[in-house]
């Protein structure tokens, strides 16, 4: 019989994928971790991380993380200030005001939206916002951390609001028959119920709308300047990590230091990522374990 | 055509191990050029044995990719290209990583100091001292008016080529020496790219491939850099200080197909479309 | 007898089956009505009707009348309506704040009282529904610690802000221990002074305990409604005594 | 007062809040899609469609047919590689693991995957495929380094699909004595295949869309039509990066977005009619 | 009386509270016996013991002993228990393909049959849950078209089709209207002929009507098990009687 004799290889296929597929995280990680050991050999780790300089193939190289990893954080930063407040709006109207025959082509739209190719979005950029930010600041070029947090607002902008909404249907959905046996308004609930119950959901959604923001490479690149300096202006050029891989990967010899230093930024990107994937899947269990007791 | 050394027995197996496909890698001021010498290959012959009838009836392919002169000198290291196109010279870390280094130089390129044609400093003049691009790119003069005072007090926006570029490195070595330039510097990853950012800023300057500058004259203003006009015969000979060769680079000995292209880069052909896209050819 | 809510000719359907068929019932004030029939007979939909929550059911459409006190729901704002006419669920529904929050949602939208107001109106109707000696130290817990019981007082209570004229309950203690029913039971003995009742109940001992009067539903009709004592004892229809007898359902 | 709807000034807050929101919301929805179609749709033609990338500098003329090609390519040999290791990690959690540390541990393994930057695949892909395992910047090479990238969505869609079969009928198959496969290819996957199909789908247009991981590991500039797993391609975000950042043409950049785009839009209504289907099935 | 099965000191546990508490039960062959008690006191838990169905539920874990005529089902490969023991869920649970499709499924995966064997074995299975006449005629059509009466029939069937020893039912008639439970239920009477059956039911008349044996079951704990006329009659344990009685649950 075909199918018992199947079933052996059947399970062992799929457990052995399952292995597979667990262990591709660890050899990601091992990897970019072994490239990036050498940089450590010549360069303290607090100096990699802190030092004030990225000139790795000046005459006198100097490998310092510090402007790089301050406008990886500062680009999300800006792009999450920007968008959540739109997002929380959005995704309060999807979930709750859409009228119903509206409702799945708009959830498509956004859903669409959310998985446009981010080259596209780059080349939006470079064509209209650059142009419009030299136009409205009169800047001398428009590439700027404000460009790229601007941009990177709008891409994160529907993956948000399609976590969002999700939750928050999920938050408070079954409270709703109760709420209107009270006899208040559609708005009164939304501000006075559902508002609080979404809190950890709009946490969800923000965190996951960081973490993609920090490790956007292509559209950002085209609109920052790469320029690796302090972001201590909106309108100044910034140079994140993902950029300063994209760009200097293709040319460091292998085996240089140059090649290792890219390395090492990418194993702290990583590390940044992980990290904050973590804290959202610890986030995520607090909100199920909290909709058991309730 | 490649040596025939080989007797008429081999043929069979030679066919077997033969390598249609080409894959070229690196400089992006010189990967338009190639690829257009390789269209034109591709055209004339469409398979191997037309070009060489020793040579199998396969089609020709030619894969030309862009990423700066590092990364085609890294491509032949790691073994991901058949050729490395480089706008510079190789440095001494490169041939050495190379068990069989190998090298063609097929023409000369250089950087023109170059300013968008509405540039308050390019409506002036037309000469400008190398100390002057010095203050410029280490970003000590940050604004028009302290390279001259009757300039508007507006901000300069450098624009230069990505670390990976060939550009980079030659003009840290001729202008710059030991000074490093100017982190607040706008870095553009291709050639086209930073020429055509230079057409459309006016408050900016760069350096610009006397290849791709040729093709936008009336958009630009090209500085007389010490006195030397940036022009065919100046490069050729040197005088003119910042010119950089235009290098291709594999390892060991070239293989049938890629002996016989490399043998039609040469070619007046070849040297013809060099010439049309702006580069000085040499033999 | 005065009744509190007549139904005239109801019918509701959910999509193209009739879930409702021609009811007509009247609910008499201050006293407490029990429904009973077996599953999916349409209790549920018959205490939606009323306050008119059918509304909010995409497929529904409804058919004949229903008043309260006279006035035609439909004519009444839905907010007052459904500020006269309190529903409590089958399962105990507090929102997951604490226990002050869910009493005082629905004041603050009706009404504007002072902060001394709104406390001793709270504690009135949690007085009301017997919750109040248990919770008055620990006004700030979440409610969803509260046990199903006090869950379920507390959702009468909440009801209650809003001085309803009727109370419509489905089956609130389905999902009680007998010490919850018991003092829910108590608790809908004392509202009964001074609000109808309408209880959905599939406990005949229940109807049995609580109820003044007992409506019968199978499969969307009205098949009858007496006092209850009379309906356990003599069914006028024969399909009552089947049902009361356990041979159906 | 109409329906008695007392509005508090925090009620007009909430409001203007919500509906400017959705103003922006759709806003840049309409620009993108906008713009793109109405500059797209100029720049489109047969020859775009079906010719190679010509003109000087490359791709400023003629059409992106091998970079079709070489997208398809790479989001054929990613999704099969990618529903391979999705669909068994997603059948294993749901039929197989009966230990709850298991299941978390593994979901959170996925979720971690699933949040690693693009570009450090890209970084991982180069390493591992290109150099270690001697692949070659290549077709293979970027579709494993793509298929990484899309399995842990396949993993979370297919979750998806097979949590919307109905507990209990799983539990009657088992209980009818059958084994796990049978259960999965008599029942599971008879009854959510348009959904696991729909969620595949949305992994490949996915990888096809994505730049990053593929700079490094198998997009060229200029290539054939795609024939061998160990070439370089072309590929249409790659093509549409060059386009624009080297401002070769942004009109044909435009046109090869448009492209881009339309896949997503096929995919999207396929994934929408199938998903229609199974709600008119289920009534 | 010979026993069909037999459960020895079993208990269950989910994650860490225990929801089957050293419960030892003898289940006569040939005979219906039937499983009462509150919601969520486990008689769903324990019918999923009897085939090993709690093994695929991640958090469960198991103690002690349960003999099918006499041999332990830990020592039975899990495919041919399940075969000797089929399982009726509460809500009827027909694949979504064709009704043929239906009985096929678990036959195709036991047994080789030549097409003409398994149109007949379906036919008589069929006949045996008492659906046949109602859906000779159209074979092809989706399951999930019948009405539920028909598709808890179905289900039936389908568990016959493998020919078992024992039925397990878990509420089979919780959703069903009276006319559908009346063919069930002589369904049932009839199979008890040749198989043994365990039903769970939360409908005391029904327990009457069908079963030889009644166990009762509360908050895990077997309280006690009697012929069926003797349980209702004169239980043993008090709390027994309260339960009956209406008193609790
Ligand atoms: N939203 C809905 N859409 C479609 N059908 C519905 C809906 N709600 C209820 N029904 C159907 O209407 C019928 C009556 O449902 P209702 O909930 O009123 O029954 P009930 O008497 O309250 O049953 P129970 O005792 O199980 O609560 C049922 O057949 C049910 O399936
Ligand atoms: N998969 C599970 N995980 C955790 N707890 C469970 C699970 N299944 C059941 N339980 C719990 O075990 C207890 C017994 O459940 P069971 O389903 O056996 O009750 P039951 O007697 O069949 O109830 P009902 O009459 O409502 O069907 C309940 O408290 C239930 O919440
Ligand atoms: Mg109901
Ligand atoms: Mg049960
Ligand atoms: O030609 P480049 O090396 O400067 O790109």
């Amino acid at each position: 019989m075909f199918y018992h004799r199947l079933e052996k290889l059947f399970a062992t296929t799929v457990r052995a994928c399952t292995v597979v597929a667990v262990f591709i995280l660890a050899l990601v990680i091992f990897l970019i971790f072994r490239e990036s050991l050498a940089i450590f050999q010549e360069v303290s780790v607090k100096d990699f991380l802190f030092g004030a300089e990225w000139r790795p193939v000046s005459h006198h190289p100097r490998i310092g993380l510090r402007p790089i990893l301050a406008a990886t954080l500062a680009l999300p930063l800006v792009a999450l200030v920007l968008a959540l407040p739109m997002a929380v709006g959005a995704a309060l109207f999807f979930a709750y005001l859409c009228p119903g025959p509206l409702r799945r082509p708009l959830r498509s739209l956004i859903d669409i939206m959310a998985g446009i190719p981010s080259v596209i979005y780059g080349m939006l950029g470079l064509v209209y916002l650059i142009p419009l930010m030299e136009n409205l600041f009169s800047m001398s070029s428009g590439d700027s951390l404000l460009a790229g947090g601007v941009l990177l607002a709008i891409m994160v902008l529907p993956f948000m609001i399609s976590v969002m909404a999700e939750s928050m249907e999920a938050a408070g959905s079954q409270y709703l028959e109760v709420s209107k046996t009270l006899g208040v308004s559609h708005l009164y609930m939304l501000r006075e119920l559902i508002l609080p119950l979404s809190l950890k959901g709009m946490i969800a959604g923000a965190v996951l709308g960081t973490s993609r923001a920090m490790g956007e490479t292509m559209a950002v690149m085209m609109v920052v300047g790469n320029s690796p300096l302090m972001p201590d202006s909106l309108l100044g050029r910034v140079k994140p990590i993902p950029s300063l891989i994209a760009l200097e990967m293709g040319s460091a010899p292998l085996g240089s230091q140059h090649y290792h230093a890219i390395f090492g930024a990418g194993f702290v990107l990583l590390m940044l990522l992980l990290g904050i994937n973590l804290l959202f899947y610890w986030l995520r269990r607090q909100i199920e374990s909290r909709g058991e007791v309730s | 055509a490649c040596g025939n050394g080989g007797g008429s027995g081999d043929t069979a197996a030679e066919d077997q191990n033969f390598d249609g496909e080409l894959l070229f890698t690196g400089s992006s001021t010189l990967a338009p050029t190639i690829s257009q010498i390789a269209d034109e290959f591709q055209n004339e012959f469409g398979t191997w044995d037309q070009v060489d009838d020793s040579l199998p009836a396969e089609t020709i392919q030619i894969s030309v990719s862009t990423g700066g002169s590092g990364a085609g000198a890294k491509a032949v290291l790691d073994g991901t290209a058949n050729i490395g196109m480089l706008a510079r010279h190789a440095r001494e870390e490169e041939r050495e990583a190379l068990e069989e280094y190998q090298e063609a130089i097929i023409g000369m390129d250089a950087l023109l100091m170059a300013v968008n044609q509405n540039n308050p400093l390019g409506q002036n003049r037309s000469e400008i001292t190398a100390e002057e691009v010095q203050n410029i790119f280490s970003g000590e003069w940050t604004h028009w008016n302290q390279v001259d005072e009757n300039l508007p007090e507006e901000e300069i926006v450098l624009l230069v080529r990505d670390v990976g570029g060939g550009a980079h490195g030659v003009f840290q070595n001729a202008m710059m020496g030991e000074v490093d330039v100017t982190e607040t510097a706008i870095e553009v990853p291709s050639m086209t790219g930073l020429v055509d950012r230079l057409m459309n800023n006016p408050l900016a300057m760069g350096y610009a491939s006397f290849g791709v500058a040729e093709m936008h004259q009336d958009d630009l203003v090209a500085f007389v850099l010490d006195g030397v006009e940036p022009s065919l015969e100046n490069i050729l000979d040197g005088t003119y200080p910042v010119a950089r060769p235009l290098v291709l680079v594999w390892n060991g000995e070239l293989n049938p197909a890629e002996a016989a292209f490399m043998e039609y880069i040469k070619s007046e052909k070849g040297i013809q479309i060099l010439d049309e896209m702006g580069f000085v050819p040499v033999q | 007898m005065t009744q509190a809510i007549a139904i005239k000719n109801w019918h509701v359907h959910y999509g193209k089956t009739e879930v409702l068929k021609d009811i007509s019932l009247e609910i008499p004030e201050k006293k407490i009505t029990a429904l009973i029939g077996s599953s999916g007979c349409g209790k549920t939909t018959l205490l939606k009707s009323i306050n008119r929550l059918t509304e909010e059911e995409p497929t529904a459409t409804t058919r004949g009348e229903i008043q309260l006190k006279g006035t035609s729901i439909q004519s009444l704002p839905l907010e007052i309506l459904r500020r006269r006419i309190g529903l409590v669920f089958q399962t105990p529904t507090p929102f997951p704040f604490s226990i002050k929050k869910n009493m005082e949602y629905g004041i603050r939208y009706h009404e504007k009282l002072t902060a001394k107001e709104e406390v001793m109106l709270i504690e009135e109707k949690l007085k009301m529904a017997g919750l109040y000696e248990e919770v008055k130290d620990r006004m700030n817990l979440s409610a969803v610690r509260l046990s199903g019981g006090q869950q379920q007082r507390l959702c009468i209570a909440r009801s209650l802000t809003l001085n309803p004229d009727v109370l419509l309950l489905d089956e609130p203690c389905s999902s009680l221990d007998p010490k919850s029913t018991a003092v829910i039971e108590e608790t809908l003995r004392q509202l009964a002074k001074e609000v109808s009742i309408v209880i959905v109940t599939h406990n005949m001992a229940q109807a049995k305990r609580i109820a003044d009067y007992t409506a019968f539903i199978s499969n969307g009709v009205l098949v009858e409604v007496q006092e209850t004592e009379a309906l356990f004892q003599e069914p006028k229809q024969e399909e009552t005594r089947c049902y009361l007898e356990g041979l159906i359902g | 007062m109409k329906e008695g709807v007392k509005k508090h000034w925090k009620d007009y807050v909430l409001q203007s809040w919500i509906y400017a929101s959705l103003l922006v919301v759709m806003a840049a929805a309409a620009f993108i899609f906008g713009s793109i179609f109405i500059r797209g749709f100029s720049a489109i033609d047969m020859e775009f469609l079906t010719a190679s990338p010509q003109g000087r500098p490359l791709g400023s003329e003629g059409g992106i047919f091998p970079a079709m090609m070489g997208s398809l390519a790479l989001g054929l040999i990613s999704t099969s590689l990618a529903t391979i290791l999705g669909l068994s990690v997603a059948v294993y959690l749901f039929l197989y693991n009966q230990s709850g540390k298991i299941d978390a541990f593994v979901r959170l393994i996925v979720q971690c995957i699933a949040g690693i930057p693009s570009i450090i695949l890209g970084l991982f892909g180069y390493t591992f495929f290109v150099v270690l395992l001697g692949f070659g910047h290549s077709l293979l090479a970027g579709g494993l380094t793509l298929s990484i990238m899309i399995f842990p969505v396949i993993v979370i869609n297919t979750e998806k699909a097979l949590r919307e079969m109905v507990a209990h009928q799983i539990m009657a198959s088992h209980a009818l004595g059958v084994s796990k496969s049978y259960s999965f290819f008599k029942l599971v996957w008879p009854a959510r295949k348009k959904d696991i199909l729909s969620g595949i789908l949305l992994g490949t247009v996915y990888a096809m869309g994505a730049t990053a991981p593929i700079i490094l590991t198998a997009a060229v500039v200029s290539a054939s039509v795609p024939n061998s797993l160990f070439r370089p391609v072309m590929a249409l975000p790659y093509h549409l990066y060059f386009m624009a950042a080297e401002r070769i043409s942004m009109e044909n950049a435009f046109g090869t977005a448009l492209v881009l785009l339309s896949m997503f839009f096929i995919a999207y209504g396929i994934s929408f009619y199938l998903f229609q289907d199974r709600k008119e099935e289920e009534k």
